[in-house]
């Protein structure tokens, strides 16, 4: 059978699962394999609403699985918080498995029942900001688009006539568009620290858009296909040494446009600045917690240290809410994002708690959410 | 799917933010971002992150005993039957559920109060500026601002529409009580000043609000500013609804809620009928409105929420959840929001009611087509009309208290938030001597109460507070202060 | 520059069985220092908190002052290796925050270490008077 | 304020706080305005109380607190006086006899830390002492009342060091009826006194008083003496120490040797024998410590040993085991006591006064070897150069003591140990010349001066002052440079040998015991007590004491009288069974806690673990320390007594608003 390391291609027996898959709809027919044989007891799908809008929902419903195929760029969601206290399985972008594992360290979710398909991700995108670039960049009416895709650092476009737009990524986000700032520099576009990291890319020849490349990172990702094979809901094949080279080389690229992206995005602040640059920002906070609640690394529950110990009624000149965050998260924030989104004064969070955290990951040579072995370096504990 | 997902828009006031609501197996509640949604991108305030809080399920009750739905109705139609009716409808319910109690209000001959005092006090034709604002999006493309409510506390979802509009160049003059961040200039100036002092043109944008206990003359005020400055003016408002509502019920003779108070206390109002609109909630004297409700002969309660006015009716018709409801609201700027949910209990409720009195059956789709086309007119929205009244004359001014509601979400549904303080400036810790992380003493007629206090860049004198506070008897209120 | 008379007000945390002891001993040595610090007794620097740094900070400190037992002499075994990790993401994010350097220390001072208690505090006093008013004192707090 | 947390608050009752100022005479009242502070704090929130007194130590002033806790029911005291270090107890202990929990009690330090400090700036010290009390009646308001716990004492003591010191102390507390295991690095016990000669003041000899001794030691039924053994572990706190003893391989079996010596007499091995004959006399790869060892065993020096099997052979016991392995032995014990003894100083890295150069430059340790009748030259003085007697000897004082680059203090025998070398040389070789080069002569105890005046007597020369410079001249006599201050002439003496009176300094091993147990380090390296005056043989961690050089050097009497002092320290909580155990300890609220773990792997004392998902807490385990509370992400663990909340309370109150 399937053995730790392959790499594969392959795809959904299933005719229209394969043709509603964004490329062989591989993910999807392992995910429904793993329900119906009872490998986990239910899997997170997004729900799909329209083109711009699905929602995360927990289905024991093998029919909710296999109509949640097809990638969704402009939907950003971490799905992390979603498998907690389940056996699930799920299917998650790098910034999805980064947060799985990182609350794993923190006893929140058991790795050993939660099964993470990983997808390559080339970045996400804003629903709102999506619709208008539509209009604006692509003179598509949002309505009739059908499908979408990354593919050679442009955004593609596909509508219900059958017609493809495609536009260079960097050209999009210069007028303000393409993907969210945070996808802008992040480097893990393959899910290696997931159980199967699959995508698109190096899937070349006759099999494009038609067929999945799945790499099987460790022994749950070998049960899930074996799972998927025996419940012939899925057929596989090594790849062609082309194909591994061209996924590498695609990984390459999106892994330096990340590299440079994060010099232009991150500003060099003179030291007697700093401190305006950023309490400015912060000073709008309505006090919400929307950040804390869809952090997807935070374990806390509703009463924590940044919420008990702050308050309104003291009018800091900095929230001991931010402070006290900002040093939690230093060693474990991901950059996913998604603070940023749900900040209702349009505070760039993520980008503040990633200009404390990267550089404090960087000096420990820390990456959080790769390896559930890795003690956060904010405890660990040096007995010399 | 395990459990469920609600798509839905928070009620907390009319901006109309959406937002999901996720209903575990056990049914616990829990808010999650709908990013999809135009108004507000799934950001959501204070109020909105505690959504989960709030929906707490209403249960029928007949008499003070539990009793179901249809046996609460049928005992509703015979305490109406023949009845001088009053009913009080804000605005905190879909448009359907809405336009079905306006039937209902056919049928017993009277009219839905909004609870919107002011409407009756302005001429016909600024009902529209008033009850339609610009769009959302203008906010963010006006040269200057003018604020006349706090958005960090009031109105959240403004904070970021105007920091946009910030960022492209705008300028922001706040005329409210506390100087604010994102303000260019705080201006405490005498309201004749208005025009002369705040530098506004037709480029302008002046955002005030509305809710039933403004005063009618600082409407006016607004509405003679924006006339003479040319500036645009939106009018928030703190009910989910309050623009579809006005739009229903356009052009009938509406009720203050504090005339409806005084009907009661006079007696000229003898039955009350209410949907999810809580009276004790909604007065700035929790305690008084209480009192005054004892009053009536029959209080009939339809509502989706558990409140303090549930406790005292005589008959209570629960309705589902606001989030569960089949239903569709318009927000500020006009916008139709739909939920997701298809319940319609409220409604079926409400037609048998309506039946029951001689009116006419109602159905869910019926009443939506009827929505669509009476504040729709199919598909196409209201939009935000220029002032063409000439000017009002403001008539006398009210003399201001120095306790001052900074009204907000939590306030109007009396919902505890950590927001325990009051706000003082630093002249008044100085010279009252406050000791840090003390208190201070308010006392009014009406009794004392220790607060913890903020202190704030505000004018001298006064007391700023988002929390209902006990001692309080008007939306102004007279203290006086000491050190705990 | 701070106006002319001012001075800092310094938050020290001092663990109970050798930094506090320090400052006993330079009490008992009679080490004369500036009145600008206020210390804090916990039982081991281990329990020092950033979140109690950062609320010292807010209040109104000109500099806080993390001390210990020497590595080694932790009544606790390791609780100052941890005062340490702890203390370095604190230094950072601090310094990220753009809090001059001179307003946060860490001071390993024995029980028998008087003299150096002193000084220290002398030498953090001297140099914070150079820095005047901490950026994030509130206004109007002494 | 959550209606929940509202309801909470007005349970407890109105806290009721009584201040008590202490002027202790002038110490504080010299540089604080004690009224001054008494009135500013009388206006505080929740002080019913604010008085000043002079002693408040005193037993007038402990009954003033007591009379006002009762008249006044006040359910908080706060005393602001000296340091807790020494008068906590005191007032915690005055308030429980007034029925005040003790831990509703709060120390403000306005002496060490206040008037002390700033004895000529009596506005500003009165100043801080407001701010001070202020934050200490803030965090007062928040105390809580706390129980300590009792724990049962096993009743056995460890002693780890058979020196002199932990002979004695193993000896008091097995006469007072307890078990004793007595541990010992070395292969016999009794310590360095065993390579001594002569002991001071009495000259009487040194084998002669220690070994019947060491004899009694052994014929105790009640102490266990585990010889060539060493602490690898200590875990547990006081009453429930758990511990574990590495036994080092003799490679014999102890019951079956005799101690003949047999075998040593066939081992063909034979090199310098450093460990007991300062490497002047030799030793076999297979020996016995010293005649008079106790246990009078041998063992077997792998390091140089040829498995020649020669000892195998000579041993009519068959005792010889050549491939015993260490074993370990896991101990319950009570209470411990550390006489771990010292190390000379060792001149040889500086080559202090031409030590390692010259070869006439030898030790004290070495000159005792060779003074020693039952030592490697029986006795007979001779000089390392070329084995003659010395006809001019001198010894150098304060050699590795009360000098900045090796130890500042004083080793305190030294003085005492030259003049009774000194006199021994007269005695046995009257003719010869003996100098003593000296900074200062210290004879602080009984009949040590009459010994000073014997040794002028017998014409023993002293020289004030110490050799600046030292020379070998060709047939190895020493040259030394003195500068007599006295008579401030240049002295250049010529000598045949030197002796160097070496001070004392802590040895590795007993650093590696310190830190097993966690005991403290002082600045000159020794282990440190919890308090010079009133608890020299304590330590800070509850049931270890510290006797004899390894607390400090001293001399033998001192060290013997601190072995008696740690024996009847100790047996306190062997005779009463059961030990009180600090009541501040680590508390967790389980529904905010979250079981996420950070905390566990923070706990030294293995205190924490998760079991089905909650955070259980071995409170008898934890030592209060608040490590896990500070990496506790949620704030669920708190540690009594010093909570967030009274920590916080102490920040908010440095700071006012207006002007103290």
């Amino acid at each position: 059978m399937v053995n730790v390391g392959d790499m594969l291609v392959g795809y959904a027996t299933n005719e229209d699962v394969r043709k509603r898959g964004a490329s062989g709809g591989l993910v999807t027919a392992v995910l429904a394999a793993a329900l119906e044989k009872g490998l986990v007891e239910n899997v997170v799908v997004m729900k799909h609403i329209n083109e711009f809008e699905a929602v995360p929902i927990i289905t024991d419903d093998v029919d909710e699985v296999l109509a949640s195929t097809g990638s969704l760029h402009s939907v950003p969601v971490n799905l992390a918080k979603y498998a907690m206290g389940r056996k699930v399985a799920m299917p998650a972008k790098p910034c999805d498995t980064q947060a799985v594992i990182e609350q794993a360290k923190r006893g929140m979710i058991d790795l050993d029942n939660t099964y993470v398909v990983g997808l390559n991700c080339g970045g996400s995108m804003h629903p709102v900001t999506t619709k208008k670039m539509l209009v604006e960049m692509y003179d598509i009416d949002p309505e009739d688009v059908v499908g979408e895709d990354i593919e050679k650092g442009k955004l593609i476009f596909k509508t219900k006539n059958g017609e493809e737009k495609a536009i260079a990524i960097d050209e999009l986000e210069e007028a303000g568009f393409g993907r969210r700032e945070s996808c802008r520099y992040c480097t893990l576009k393959i899910p290696v620290n997931a159980d199967l990291a699959c995508g698109n890319w190096g899937v070349i020849g006759d099999k494009a858009g038609s067929a999945t490349f799945c790499q099987v990172m460790n022994d749950k990702g070998v049960k899930l296909l074996d799972n998927a094979i025996e419940a012939g809901r899925i057929e596989v094949e090594p790849a062609s040494d082309k194909a591994i080279a061209i996924r590498a080389k695609v990984n390459d690229v999106m892994v330096n446009l990340g590299n440079t992206l994060e010099k232009e995005i991150f500003p060099e602040i003179p030291d007697e600045e700093r401190m305006q640059y950023y309490m400015e920002p912060m000073a709008d906070c309505i006090d919400c917690g929307a950040c804390k609640e869809v952090c997807p690394v935070c374990a806390c529950g509703e009463d924590s240290k940044c919420t008990m110990f702050h308050s309104l009624v003291d009018n800091y000149k900095m929230s001991m809410y931010h402070m006290v965050r900002l040093l939690h998260l230093s060693d474990s924030c991901i950059a996913c994002g998604q603070c940023s989104d749900v900040c209702p004064s349009d505070i760039p969070i993520t980008l503040l708690q990633s200009s404390f955290a990267i550089p404090s990951q960087r000096k420990r040579e820390y990456t959080p959410g790769m390896n559930v072995d890795d003690v956060p370096p904010f405890f660990e504990v040096i007995l010399k | 799917m395990i459990g469920n997902v609600y798509q839905t828009v928070c009620p907390g006031c009319n901006m109309g933010c959406g937002l999901y609501i996720r209903e575990d197996e056990e049914g616990a509640l829990a808010v999650d971002f709908m990013k999809s949604s135009p108004a507000n991108l799934g950001k959501l305030c204070r109020f909105g992150m505690k959504l989960a809080h709030h929906y707490s399920k209403a249960t029928s009750m007949v008499d003070g005993k539990e009793a179901s739905v249809e046996d609460a109705v049928k005992a509703a139609s015979d305490k109406l039957k023949g009845a001088d009716v009053t009913m009080l409808g804000v605005g905190n319910t879909t448009n359907e559920e809405s336009l079905a109690f306006s039937k209902v209000a056919d049928a017993l001959g009277t009219v839905v109060n909004t609870g919107m005092g002011v409407y009756s006090e302005l001429p016909t034709e600024c009902h529209p500026t008033v009850g339609v604002g610009i769009t959302l999006d203008e906010i963010e493309s006006a040269n200057r601002i003018a604020l006349f409510v706090d958005p960090y506390i009031q109105y959240p979802l403004l904070v970021r529409r105007i920091l946009a509009a910030k960022k492209i160049g705008a300028s922001v003059v706040s005329v409210g009580w506390k100087d604010l961040h994102l303000a260019d200039e705080n201006r405490y100036i005498d309201p004749d000043l208005y025009e002369s002092e705040l530098g506004l043109d037709s480029e302008s944008v002046i955002i005030a609000d509305v809710h039933p206990n403004t005063d009618p003359g600082w409407v006016k005020r607004m509405l003679n500013l924006a006339l003479k400055t040319q500036a645009k003016i939106l009018f928030m408002k703190p009910f989910v609804n309050a623009t579809g509502v006005d739009l229903l019920c356009k052009g009938t003779g509406q009720k203050g809620i504090s005339e409806i108070m005084d009907g009661i206390n006079e007696g000229s109002i003898k039955t009350l009928v209410t949907l999810n609109s809580d009276p004790i909630e909604l007065m700035p004297d929790s305690d008084a409105a209480a009192a005054t409700l004892t009053k009536l002969d029959n209080l009939i309660v339809i509502s989706s929420r558990d409140g303090p006015v549930n406790k005292m009716a005589d008959i209570v018709i629960a309705t589902e959840p606001l989030y569960a409801k089949a239903g569709s609201f318009m927000n500020v700027e006009g916008l139709l929001l739909n939920n997701s949910g298809e319940s319609t209990t409220g409604i079926d409720s409400m037609s048998t009611l309506s039946q029951n009195l001689g009116g006419e059956a109602m159905d869910y789709q019926n009443l939506h087509n009827n929505v669509l086309e009476s504040i729709v007119q199919k598909y196409t929205k209201p939009k935000y009309k220029e002032l063409t009244c000439e000017v009002l004359d403001i008539g006398p001014v009210e003399e201001k208290g120095n306790l001052i509601y900074l009204y907000n979400p939590f306030m109007w549904f009396d919902q505890s938030d950590d927001n325990d303080f009051v706000m003082v400036n630093m002249n008044m810790v100085n010279k009252l001597g406050l000791s840090k992380g003390g208190m201070i003493a308010l006392t009014s007629d009406a009794g004392t109460v220790n607060m913890r206090y903020r202190v704030e860049d505000m004018p001298d004198g006064l007391i700023l507070t988002a929390k209902k506070l006990p001692v309080a008897t008007e939306w102004t209120t007279i203290v006086s202060t000491e050190a705990v | 520059m701070a106006e002319e008379g001012w001075e800092p007000k310094i938050v020290a945390f001092c663990c109970n069985w050798c930094s506090y002891g320090g400052a006993d001993t330079a009490g008992m040595g009679r080490f004369q220092q500036p009145a600008s610090t206020r210390v804090i007794k916990v039982m081991c620097s281990g329990r020092i908190d950033p979140l109690h740094v950062f609320n010292a900070f807010l209040e109104g400190a000109d500099a806080v002052l993390v001390t210990g037992c020497h590595i080694g002499d932790c009544h606790y075994v390791n609780g100052n290796e941890k005062t340490e990790v702890r203390y370095e993401f604190l230094e950072e994010m601090l310094q990220q925050l753009g809090l001059e350097p001179d307003r946060l220390h860490l001071n390993w001072i024995s029980a028998s270490e008087g003299e150096r208690f002193a000084n220290f505090i002398t030498d953090v006093t001297a140099k914070v008077k150079e820095l005047g008013p901490s950026p994030l004192k509130p206004a109007g707090v002494k | 304020m959550t209606e929940q947390e509202a309801i909470t608050n007005e349970e407890s009752e109105e806290v009721r706080i009584g201040a008590f100022i202490c002027e202790c005479g002038v110490n504080i009242a010299g540089a604080v305005d004690c009224n001054a502070v008494a009135d500013y704090i009388s206006t505080l929130p929740n002080v019913v109380t604010s008085v000043v007194n002079k002693y408040t130590c005193s037993d007038a002033g402990q009954a003033e607190i007591k009379n006002a806790i009762k008249d006044l029911n006040l359910n908080r005291v706060l005393v602001a006086s000296c340091t807790p270090k020494t008068h906590e107890p005191i007032f915690r202990a005055c308030v429980e006899e007034a029925g005040l929990n003790q831990y509703l009690f709060e120390f403000v330090n306005i002496r060490e830390h206040c008037s002390w400090i700033h004895m000529w700036e009596k506005e500003d010290a009165t100043k801080k002492a407001k701010e001070l009390v202020r934050m200490g009646v803030a965090r007062a308001a928040l105390l809580e009342p706390l129980q300590s716990s009792e724990v049962p004492v096993t009743d056995a003591a460890l002693v780890i060091g058979a020196g002199v010191t932990g002979m004695q102390a193993a000896m008091d507390i097995a006469d007072m009826g307890h078990k004793v295991y007595l541990v010992e690095q070395g292969p016999s016990i009794g310590g360095k006194m065993a390579q001594l000669d002569k002991t001071f003041p009495t000259n009487d000899c040194s084998i002669c008083i220690l070994g019947p001794k060491m004899v009694e030691v052994a014929r105790n039924e009640n102490i266990e003496i585990m010889s060539y053994s060493e602490i690898d572990e200590v875990d547990g706190y006081v009453g429930n120490f758990k511990v574990k003893v590495k036994h080092k391989p003799r490679y014999l079996n102890i019951d079956e040797c005799t101690g003949c010596g047999l075998c040593t007499e066939k081992c063909p091995v034979e090199v310098p024998y450093v460990e007991f004959d300062e490497g002047i006399g030799t030793r076999k790869a297979i020996y016995t410590p010293f005649p008079q060892a106790v246990p009078l065993r041998a063992l077997v020096d792998k390091s140089i040993c040829i498995d020649c099997g020669a000892c195998i052979k000579a041993c009519e016991r068959g005792a010889i085991d050549m491939d015993q392995q260490e074993t370990f032995s896991e101990l319950d014990v009570g209470v411990i006591v550390v006489s771990a003894g010292f190390d000379v100083y060792d001149p040889e890295p500086n080559h202090d006064f031409g030590f390692g150069l010259y070869d006439n430059v030898i030790t004290t340790m070495e000159f005792e070897r060779l003074i020693n009748a039952s030592g490697p030259t029986m006795g007979k003085v001779v000089r390392p150069s070329d084995v003659k007697p010395p006809k001019r000897i001198g010894f150098v004082q304060c050699v590795g003591s009360r000098d900045k680059n090796s130890n500042i203090y004083c080793s305190s025998f030294c003085c005492m140990a030259s003049l009774k070398n000194a006199q021994l040389l007269k005695e046995k070789y009257p003719d010869t010349e003996v100098y003593i080069m000296y900074m200062d002569m210290r004879t602080p105890f009984r009949m040590y001066e009459e010994f000073y005046n014997r040794a002028r007597d017998m014409g023993i020369r002293f020289i004030r002052g110490r050799p600046a410079e030292v020379t070998e001249n060709e047939d190895h006599n020493i040259i030394a440079r003195i500068e007599d201050t006295l008579t401030n002439e240049i002295v250049n003496l010529e000598l045949d040998l030197m002796v160097l009176s070496v001070g004392a300094v802590s040895p590795e091993s007993t650093e590696t015991v310190r830190q097993i147990l966690k005991v403290s380090r002082a600045a000159d390296g020794f282990m440190m007590e919890a308090h010079p005056k009133l608890k020299p043989v304590d330590t800070t961690l509850d049931g270890i004491f510290i006797g004899g050089m390894t607390q400090g050097p001293k001399d033998i009497p001192y060290s013997i009288s601190q072995g008696s002092a740690c024996a009847a320290r100790a047996t306190r909580f062997l005779a009463q069974g059961k030990a009180l155990t600090e009541g501040i300890t680590a508390k967790v609220d389980e529904d905010i806690c979250v079981a996420c773990g950070v905390c566990v792997p923070m706990c030294p004392f293995q205190a924490l673990s998760i079991e089905d998902d909650k955070l259980k807490i071995l409170t008898a385990l934890c030592k209060g320390c608040g490590t896990c509370m500070a990496a506790c992400p949620t704030g669920a663990l708190e540690q009594s007594h010093f909570k967030n909340e009274q920590l916080l309370a102490q920040v908010k109150n440095v700071f006012a608003y207006g002007e103290v």
